[in-house]
């Protein structure tokens, strides 16, 4: 079995303790809820978008250090790209945690950044659930712009 | 310990299973228990020599196989004490026990002024099927709330009671642990004139059970908490109700005629038995039964208190403020099931970090979620122990919480 | 026949029983198969080494149970060609697979005034549920009648199904054999607005099944008759109608949050599997269904074809008038149950003879009580063949038969 | 395994290919439908007491050949007896059935004649439903009286 050290990077621990961009938007900005029913993990996302870019976004909810630490690296990765931009990073990132998707393969040169720390997940499968909550979340939030 | 663990131990094949060169603990029995080898045989051997329909053809293979699937069902009433073996009922699991009550009694009891009272304390099997029957019906559903330490708080039960049709409620939280007065609560509900309908999953595994002496109307339990098979749950009824009752589920069996233009149903238990039942599943129950019955249930409820209060004294001694254990410290009013919080690590990482000790508990709302806003948590971490957990189980959660607070604070 | 016989046979255990020094020849498959080694010890040996709850824990032990639970979903959603696995429901038993559709779907499609459609030749599983909604909602019900030959009679089809919301009907008689044009009957139902409802208990397991191809709305079956575990039964819906209905059964896992005031319900398939699931019952299933398709349904088909077309042959070639065949005579539009009433002997008693011969054959209504009073009989003798049987059967049977003809003409 | 001949004995036979008294009664005789689950048989058992006796029986219905063997021979037997007698045969039958009865073991003197030949029936528990089908019936129409 891989080691507690794969899946707790030192950079989750940190977005997890110190979570960015936390808090709420209100309209015109969007939002979504989301909800991992095996933990009972709850997460609302918000975005706001102008001109076609994430001017803003704001994570609220609880879960645990995954889920917590994966939305706060979204929401700080997110920030300033334009919605084509995040889409592609979407899928990028739900690639890496090996959530199988339909349609052709997503662009490697997108960055992920940060976000690589989160690639550990995909040892502990139960975890992916919790890794993907946020970006699940976001997409639905996106579909209502 | 009231019983020999170590022989008790070697009955279950998966305790002895090793993940990376390591015992299993398993601690989530009040989520769904281990199987002896005496199941598991059972199960296999019929499966092998045995198999047949039930209730549905003659010749001596299926008359031997409905001997085996009748004679899980006398078991049962006995371990329970039920009057007679057809007031047991076996469902798919205690979740289709409580909808069966909710929707068959339901259906010819409430409608809109009534009112049926629950407890904070429910598990969703007995607060949904209910909604569900409100949503339909326009009944009320008044709550039961608990006390600081998780018992429930009886103060206002009169008021709540005055006009119900029905009290639901756990015998024992799956939560909390904590053991609810369950003689007193059915003379409760009876004094006015309502049914006592007792969620009797987490007690019935754990300590011995007497339908007649809590004087209830309904107990509804499941095989897979009480070391038999999954795939089978068990509601007992009051014979006078589950006769007065409809039908649950329609279909081949519980049918006595059926025309065209209508159907009048069998009698007793059939009536509640629609379509093909769970037959090995009923014979692992059986064995399941004979199991539990063979070393007390006595024995199986003083072994547990005893586990319960060294589990909370090591609890408490090693960690202090570190670990805020919900329900109450009096293992004499609750069963062998702990939640808790720890630290600010979230539940599901405490599991995660358990788990590469291959310490095997739940973290989650447990299926209540009512109770958990009361607590305050999306979550809590569960560790329940049951007649094969030993003191050594309790060390090793122990050390492993340790390793939780040491990696998460590093 | 399409495939090895007696490899088949070595890996039935039960066939392999002698009673009273003599084999037994099970000819009861349309009640309930036996199963192979490969379930039983999938089953055992989950119960042994990797028992654990799915879909609520999060440590090893419980990711790999809920893994081989979900694969079961995965392997039976390519068994009948789904579209997605989460379009299966696993359910107890195809009685209840019916019972979900007829409540859930009819609560919110069927009022008074509606019709729905069923046929003359239906189980007791798809005609009460809809008997028992029908009294509480008032709808109609119509019924498709039959040929002298034992098919449907569809001449008044469109008539029947004018202003009709739905057509529920059985693939295939488990009395008569008769395999209906499911494709066209679909088809027809779409016509006129209705939904399709396929009863796939004797279909299924007889030979290859594409819900897409036929294009109906839902289909039940069960794990028993398949080669696969009591305590489970399959429910295939259409994704849309699925996420359109209201839940059926209230619990833990098919919700995403309760609250005092009610709860919402989870995703697919959770939404529709209330409490604790029949676990290793799926494991099981999934081992028969890999079974299942190692040996090809096509050639299931095959081989039972053959065994029909002989058993009919031999059974009407030995005793002419003496026997009064149901059904079609036709082997291409009719499976390998075969249902018939034999001189003047009751079919309790022919069982009894068979019996003694350890021919294990069905005497009975069949659950299919309107079907037995079209043929004007209270009772059939059924025997049904499957995968396993072989041409000596036929031979043990016709010859039981002859002694019983010997015995009760003395 | 016992043979065909421990359960299907000649007097048996006879009874199922001649049945006596069948047919049905109009009141003031008393009646009641009775049915085996397990193989679809019917019965209706008709009864008229008069003064106390069992004036006249009929029977009706399908089954098989013990279930109405069984009917047959019960008809003959009751038919003059007092109501008391009856309940004391029916209570001796079901006792040879081996069904189990509630209160004081069943009064031996009670003759069972003919009914002796389904002694056999209980080598074939099975079957036990079918013999009894009958006697089951008539205490619940005699119930009605
Ligand atoms: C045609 C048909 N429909 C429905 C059923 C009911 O299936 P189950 O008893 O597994 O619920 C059966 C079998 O009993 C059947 O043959
Ligand atoms: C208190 C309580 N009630 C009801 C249930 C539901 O039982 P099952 O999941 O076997 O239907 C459970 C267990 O999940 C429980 O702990």
């Amino acid at each position: 079995m891989p080691g507690l050290e794969d899946l707790y990077r030192e950079i989750i621990l940190d977005h997890y303790k110190n979570p960015r961009n936390r808090g709420h938007l209100d309209a015109p900005a969007v939002s979504a809820k989301g909800h991992n029913p095996l933990c009972g993990d709850e997460i609302e996302v918000f975005v706001l978008v102008e001109d076609g870019r994430v001017a803003d976004v704001r994570i609220s909810g609880q879960g645990c250090s995954i889920s917590q630490s994966s939305a706060s690296m979204m929401s700080a990765a997110i920030k300033g790209k334009t919605v084509e931009e995040v889409r592609a990073l979407v899928s990028r990132f739900r690639h890496m945690m090996s959530i199988e998707e339909e349609g052709p393969a997503p662009d490697t040169t997108v960055a992920l950044g940060d976000l690589e720390a989160l690639q550990g997940v995909v040892k502990f499968p139960v975890r992916i659930k919790c890794a993907v909550l946020a970006w699940n979340t976001l997409t639905e939030a996106l579909s209502n712009t | 310990m009231a019983h020999d663990l170590s022989s008790v131990r070697a009955d279950f094949p998966v305790l002895a299973e090793l993940i990376d060169g390591k015992p299993l603990v398993y601690l989530d029995s009040a989520n769904t228990s281990q199987k002896p080898h005496a199941v598991i045989d059972a199960m296999s051997c019929f499966l092998e020599h045995s198999y047949g329909p039930t209730n549905r053809s003659a010749y001596r293979l299926a008359a031997d196989a409905t001997d085996a699937y009748e004679g899980a069902r006398v078991k049962v009433a006995r371990f329970v004490n039920a009057a007679k073996p057809h007031e047991i009922v076996f469902t798919k699991n205690a979740t289709e026990s409580l909808n069966l009550v909710a929707r068959a009694w339901g259906s010819t009891n409430l409608s809109s002024g009534d009112a049926i009272v629950l407890t904070h304390m429910e598990h969703h099997a007995n607060i949904v099927p209910w909604q569900m029957m409100a949503a339909e019906r326009g009944f009320e559903i008044r709550w039961v709330p608990l006390t600081a330490d998780g018992l429930l708080d009886l103060t206002d039960l009169d008021r709540l009671l005055d006009g119900a049709k029905a009290l639901s409620f756990t015998a024992m939280s799956n939560v909390l642990g904590t053991i609810n007065p369950v003689r007193e609560l059915c003379a409760a509900a009876h004094a006015h004139g309502a049914i006592a309908v007792v969620d009797g999953c987490q007690s019935v595994p754990h300590m011995p059970t007497d339908v007649r002496e809590w004087d209830a109307d309904f107990v509804a339990f499941s095989s897979h908490k009480m070391v038999g098979p999954s795939g089978i749950g068990l509601l007992w009824g009051r014979e006078s109700l589950l006769e007065s009752m409809p039908p649950f589920l329609g279909g081949g069996s519980m049918i006595s005629d059926v025309r065209l233009d209508g159907f009048e149903c069998a009698e007793l238990p059939a009536k509640f038995e629609a379509g093909t039942q769970p037959i090995v599943e009923a014979v692992g129950l059986g064995a399941a039964v004979d199991y539990l019955s063979a070393l007390g249930m006595d024995n199986v409820r003083a072994h547990e208190v005893a586990l319960t209060v060294e589990a909370l004294d090591k609890l408490k001694g090693r960690f202090g403020d570190d670990i805020e254990i919900h329900g109450s410290p009096d293992a004499s009013v609750r069963g062998a099931t702990i939640s808790f919080a720890f630290r600010d690590v979230h539940p599901h990482d405490v599991s995660q970090v358990l788990d590469q000790h291959n310490v095997c508990v739940r973290a989650g709302h447990h299926c209540a979620k009512p109770l958990m806003r009361l607590l305050g948590a999306n979550a809590t971490v569960r560790a329940s122990f049951y007649l094969y957990n030993t003191s050594d189980e309790i060390d090793t959660l122990c050390d492993a919480l340790g390793e939780t607070a040491e990696f998460f604070s590093a």
